[in-house]
């Protein structure tokens, strides 16, 4: 492909500037090195980090995932090296890359999620942050942060208050109205929301009487809850004027401008890297050839375009 | 500039099957057509398999490999697999000439510590399926280098006669083949673990070393028998899979940490192949 | 199969006697005539009649549906000839049949669910009520009657109050913690309850950049929603007394029977009869199969058998 | 008791298939054995079809009949379809002695009112499936009985002349075959709407009748034509379908009311055939 005739994919995330909107999301791509053999991080819009935690975590015991219809659900328990050691092990090959690397961070407290902040502020080589609101609140007797309009706000404007990094709250759909809590998040000082998070779901082994997964219940993900997640960044998008993310069940580019035509700026890959890693290549490499074809010079001309009688 | 890097990167490719059939009831063996750079694999490694085209089942399979040729023809690597759901039912319908999307070779194989001169391969079922790669590998090693193995012995059990699989091919790399069927249709009757345990004096902490795959119970009675001789053992362990390469976490197992918190690791990237003292066993 | 060794199936919904935990889901069976080729209605639980309003309903233009990764949206907009000529031109056929004849029932205010309650009061031949509170209310500015705790309590008590039938509440999916709207609607009198409806979703037409559906969003059903559906089931036969019955992407006797070992007293079979018209069938058989293998002489020693480590 | 009820009832059947070839690019003609119940079916009835022990694309898909044949070895049902998306896709690569579930025959076929002496049959592209099967049903009945049909006379369009479908089959059932193309490949030189309504003066409201199926444009077009003149038509819908029984309620169709509702009818149950003037046309 000559560069003249690439169509403009710069997106623009809150102030964090893409260079398409293709992004890989959180819990799913690993630090990078996993599926460096398979695809060129250089050419990825952002790179979510799997969810960072103050402390390690060990994660849930197995079994921690089962393959449901169109999906498959997870009970990774969040398992992860803790935020000192991703500075320390893993963002210095992540920087190598020439990809805006986005942190992921969540927490059981407030203070939790302030304490990732705080120690992610000003450490080079990180573009952003993703705040992950879907986690169960502690102190809130396992109520998750994302679920409650208060909580949300408190929290996103708290994290907001300690980074100097534009922030992007990452909602849950497990809630009656999400637009509700985009709107708080909005407010508190978000500078783009992304959605969806899993949808909590359950299997169970008939044969054994017990649940597929140690954890009981887990986060559905990938092409199942697909047409969920489009009417959730639909109705989003609709009341916030800051930048949607769209992340759910997209598998291949035809998923992926569907987002981006319900307006959605970017969006995220998720499970489909497990079907295929090269999906975001694959999703990149489409949304440009559908440009092309349709005569679309610039992704800002496709966002949002949902025509409704 | 992307695209050169890009022509360099490996993908998930497209295998074509060459042969299949049914070994033994519910037992198949799939013969598949891979590039040329499988012959770089090595036993215990396994693939992420799906039907090409086919969007359900939704996640790929892992197998370990269980043979690999190369012909002048090309490359032809072997699958040995129960069908145990839905996903092996079908590819257990595939014919010849049907195409499936293979990732791999993955994970990390058996480790052949040079001092070891005795070796047992214990395999209980399907989990015959790289150890027969193995043992033709070992003996491949043996006769070309001047590695000092003496002999490999293989403790092969099933429930029962009929699914004894890989028996040939085990009996020609192999210095001696013991079997057991649950059954006593044919051989030890009784357990792989307690054939395995019946024979435990041949082997020393410092000259013999134990490879072994097979159901659960099984590979945890024999981490618990090598535990007590402190005869060092490789385990091929299973865990449920979505991607295969450490991304997603999925298929965590247990292992042995030094502080209160547990530590797992993936089967798919730190393991499959893992050292049978280090990981925590349910029973054990 | 011979009588002696046929092992109880026989289950008590609110008052309602079941001979099976089978039934129709409402809204995917028609009144009975369109499957009546393909089963003997005789032998299902219940049959789950398609909502009824106080008028008759046109319905949404079409298109109303269109196929998802494991399941399909609908937006039939609850078309319906209306209560009263479901009584005069429906019911007499579905009385024919020996089977349990529970009539769903929505409205567009809390007066619409009252009338057709009072309409479908003392008249031969209806077993119970089930009432969908998925509707959006017209008064509270669209948002469904069972998305707020507060106007699903009401809905309830006032058709409770106006019916000498037992009543089913079946509940919306869409909200942040169901078992609150459970809680709720069993204070309110409920004799049962009923979930889940449609998931809210939507897609888009990247040709036209057009949602598929003249309605923009429509409801999800299938097995791409099963695993979200039996996860809000087990949460809900925790925190009530009354009877559940589970309902969402039942395909085979294996899925109604992790319905059936969360502890789910009956199930409903949707979708799946779109793909299957003897699914109702199959799925009886298949829980008979299971019992009769597992030695299981009475569905109760089934029901809420889940083992949980 | 409930047995002998169910051994009665209708079920979806496995149909394997007979044969199976690309009639022209994109087009694919189908034939399936089915049991000998099908013989009843009426041209303009269709079926629902999914792959057998495929589930994934989720929904069976509706297509005509486009010809039944009885030998002595059993019934072959053919369907002639046109490759535009996943489901299609699929059926495209299937191959002979592959099975697909079939449910039907469903719907309401084209009714011959007996007064109608003039025919003319309207078919565009893929639309020409069950047009046909009734041509040649017809032709068959007007041998058979006294019946009065003077005379069938088909208008038959495509994009381009490769894609002018069942053209022999048509050519020997009808009386005459008239034909046009969008590029002038073959026959008049535009739509096969301009065609019929330069033929419109043959046809009078009192013994004409126009069976009609294809595109959304021109079945509109036709139906503004025949209304001009009377001539009662009927034409062969699609919509989105689920269930195929009536049951769903998803294949609405618009069709005129006498209040102010606006009234639907499902294409499954009460189609898919429909008289053209009760149909409330998008642009007409
Ligand atoms: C590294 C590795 C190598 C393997 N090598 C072989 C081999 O050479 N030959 C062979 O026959 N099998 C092998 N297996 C097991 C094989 O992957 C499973 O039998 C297969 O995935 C089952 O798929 P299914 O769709 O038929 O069953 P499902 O319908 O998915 O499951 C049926 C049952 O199998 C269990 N199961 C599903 N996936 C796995 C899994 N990944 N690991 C363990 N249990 C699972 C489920 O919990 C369920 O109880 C290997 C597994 C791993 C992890
Ligand atoms: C009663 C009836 C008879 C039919 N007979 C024939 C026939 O004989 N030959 C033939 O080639 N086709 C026929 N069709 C159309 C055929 O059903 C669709 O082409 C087919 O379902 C498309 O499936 P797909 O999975 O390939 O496309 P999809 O990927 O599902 O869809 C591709 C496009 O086709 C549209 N589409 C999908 N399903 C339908 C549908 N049921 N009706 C109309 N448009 C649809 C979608 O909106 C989309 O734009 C008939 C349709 C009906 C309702
Ligand atoms: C195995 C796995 C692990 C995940 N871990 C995280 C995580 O650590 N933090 C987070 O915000 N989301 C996490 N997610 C959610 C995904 O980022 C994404 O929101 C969700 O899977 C939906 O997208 P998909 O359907 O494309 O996978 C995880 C998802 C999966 C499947
Ligand atoms: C076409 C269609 C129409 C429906 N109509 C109704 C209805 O009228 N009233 C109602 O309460 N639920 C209705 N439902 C919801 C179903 O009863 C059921 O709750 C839902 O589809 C989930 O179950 P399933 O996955 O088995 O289909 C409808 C569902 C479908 C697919
Ligand atoms: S399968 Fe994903 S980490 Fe092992
Ligand atoms: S397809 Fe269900 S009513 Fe027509």
């Amino acid at each position: 492909m000559k560069s003249k005739n690439v169509p403009g994919m710069n997106v623009d995330i809150g102030g964090i500037e893409l260079k398409n909107p293709v992004m890989t999301a959180s819990g799913t791509f690993g630090y990078g090195e996993e599926y460096n053999p398979y695809i060129d991080i250089n050419r990825l819009g952002a790179f979510i980090v799997k969810g960072l935690s103050r402390e390690p975590r060990s994660g849930s015991p197995p079994p921690r995932i089962i393959e449901t219809a169109a999906g498959m659900l997870n009970a990774v328990g969040l398992q992860n090296i803790g935020v000192d050691a991703f500075i320390k092990e893993k963002l210095p090959y992540l920087s190598g890359f020439d990809v805006a690397v986005i942190t992921n961070i969540f927490g059981e407290t407030i203070d939790d999620y302030i304490r990732v902040a705080e120690r992610l502020n000003g450490v080079p080589g990180i573009a952003g942050l993703e705040v992950n609101i879907s986690c169960p609140n502690v102190k809130k007797g396992g109520i998750a942060f994302g679920d409650d309009p208060e909580t949300a706000y408190e929290v996103t404007r708290k994290v907001k208050n300690v980074t100097d990094l534009p922030i992007i709250v990452k909602l849950t759909p497990n809630v009656t109205d999400i637009t509700r809590i985009a709107r708080v998040v909005e407010e508190a000082g978000a500078d783009a929301v992304s959605l969806i998070n899993t949808l909590k779901g359950m299997a169970v082994n008939v044969e054994t009487m017990k649940p597929y997964l140690n954890n009981i219940t887990g986060g559905l993900s990938g092409p199942a809850i697909k047409p969920v997640a489009l009417r959730m960044v639909w109705e989003v998008t609709r009341e916030v004027s800051i930048p949607v993310i769209g992340i759910g069940g997209i598998m291949n580019a035809h998923d992926a401008l569907e987002f981006l035509i319900v307006g959605a700026t970017a969006i995220q890959i998720g499970t489909a890297n497990f079907i295929n890693p090269r999906a975001t290549m694959d999703v990149l490499e489409g949304i440009q050839h559908y440009m092309v074809e349709n005569g679309i010079s610039d992704i800002h001309d496709l966002i949002g375009t949902l025509t409704v009688e | 500039m992307t695209n050169t890097i890009k022509e360099s990167k490996k993908s998930i490719v497209t295998a074509r099957i060459v042969d299949h059939y049914e070994v033994a009831r519910n037992h198949f063996l799939m013969s598949l057509k891979v590039p040329s750079y499988f012959q770089a694999a090595v036993p215990g490694q396994f693939v992420m398999m799906r039907v090409k085209g086919r969007e359900d089942p939704f996640l790929p399979r892992p197998f370990s490999i269980n043979f690999l040729n190369s012909h002048n023809t090309g490359t032809i690597m072997g699958i040995l697999y129960k069908v145990i759901g839905k996903g092996t039912t079908i590819f257990s319908r595939l014919k010849k000439d049907d195409e499936l999307s293979v990732m791999g070779p993955l994970g990390n194989g058996f480790n052949m510590p040079p001092d070891r001169k005795k070796i047992a391969l214990v395999a209980g079922g399907v989990g015959v399926a790289p150890l027969s790669f193995l043992a033709e590998y070992l003996k491949r090693q043996t006769n070309a280098s001047a590695q000092g193995i003496e002999e490999i012995v293989c403790f092969l059990g099933a429930s029962t006669s009929q699914l004894l699989l890989d028996r040939g091919r085990l009996a020609d790399a192999c210095s001696k083949l013991m079997i057991s069927t649950d059954d006593g249709s044919d051989g030890y009757h009784g357990t792989v673990t307690e054939l395995f345990q019946n024979h435990i004096d041949s082997y020393t902490d410092n000259d013999s070393i134990v490879f072994c795959c097979g159901p659960d119970p099984m590979m945890t009675g024999v981490a618990g028998i090598v535990k007590k001789y402190s005869i060092p053992c490789q385990v091929s362990m299973e865990e449920r899979m979505a991607c295969g390469v450490g991304a997603c976490l999925g298929c965590a197992v247990r292992v042995k940490s030094h502080g209160d918190r547990p530590r797992y690791m993936t089967v798919c990237k730190d393991g499959p192949v893992f050292d049978s003292k280090d990981i925590i066993w349910k029973q054990a």
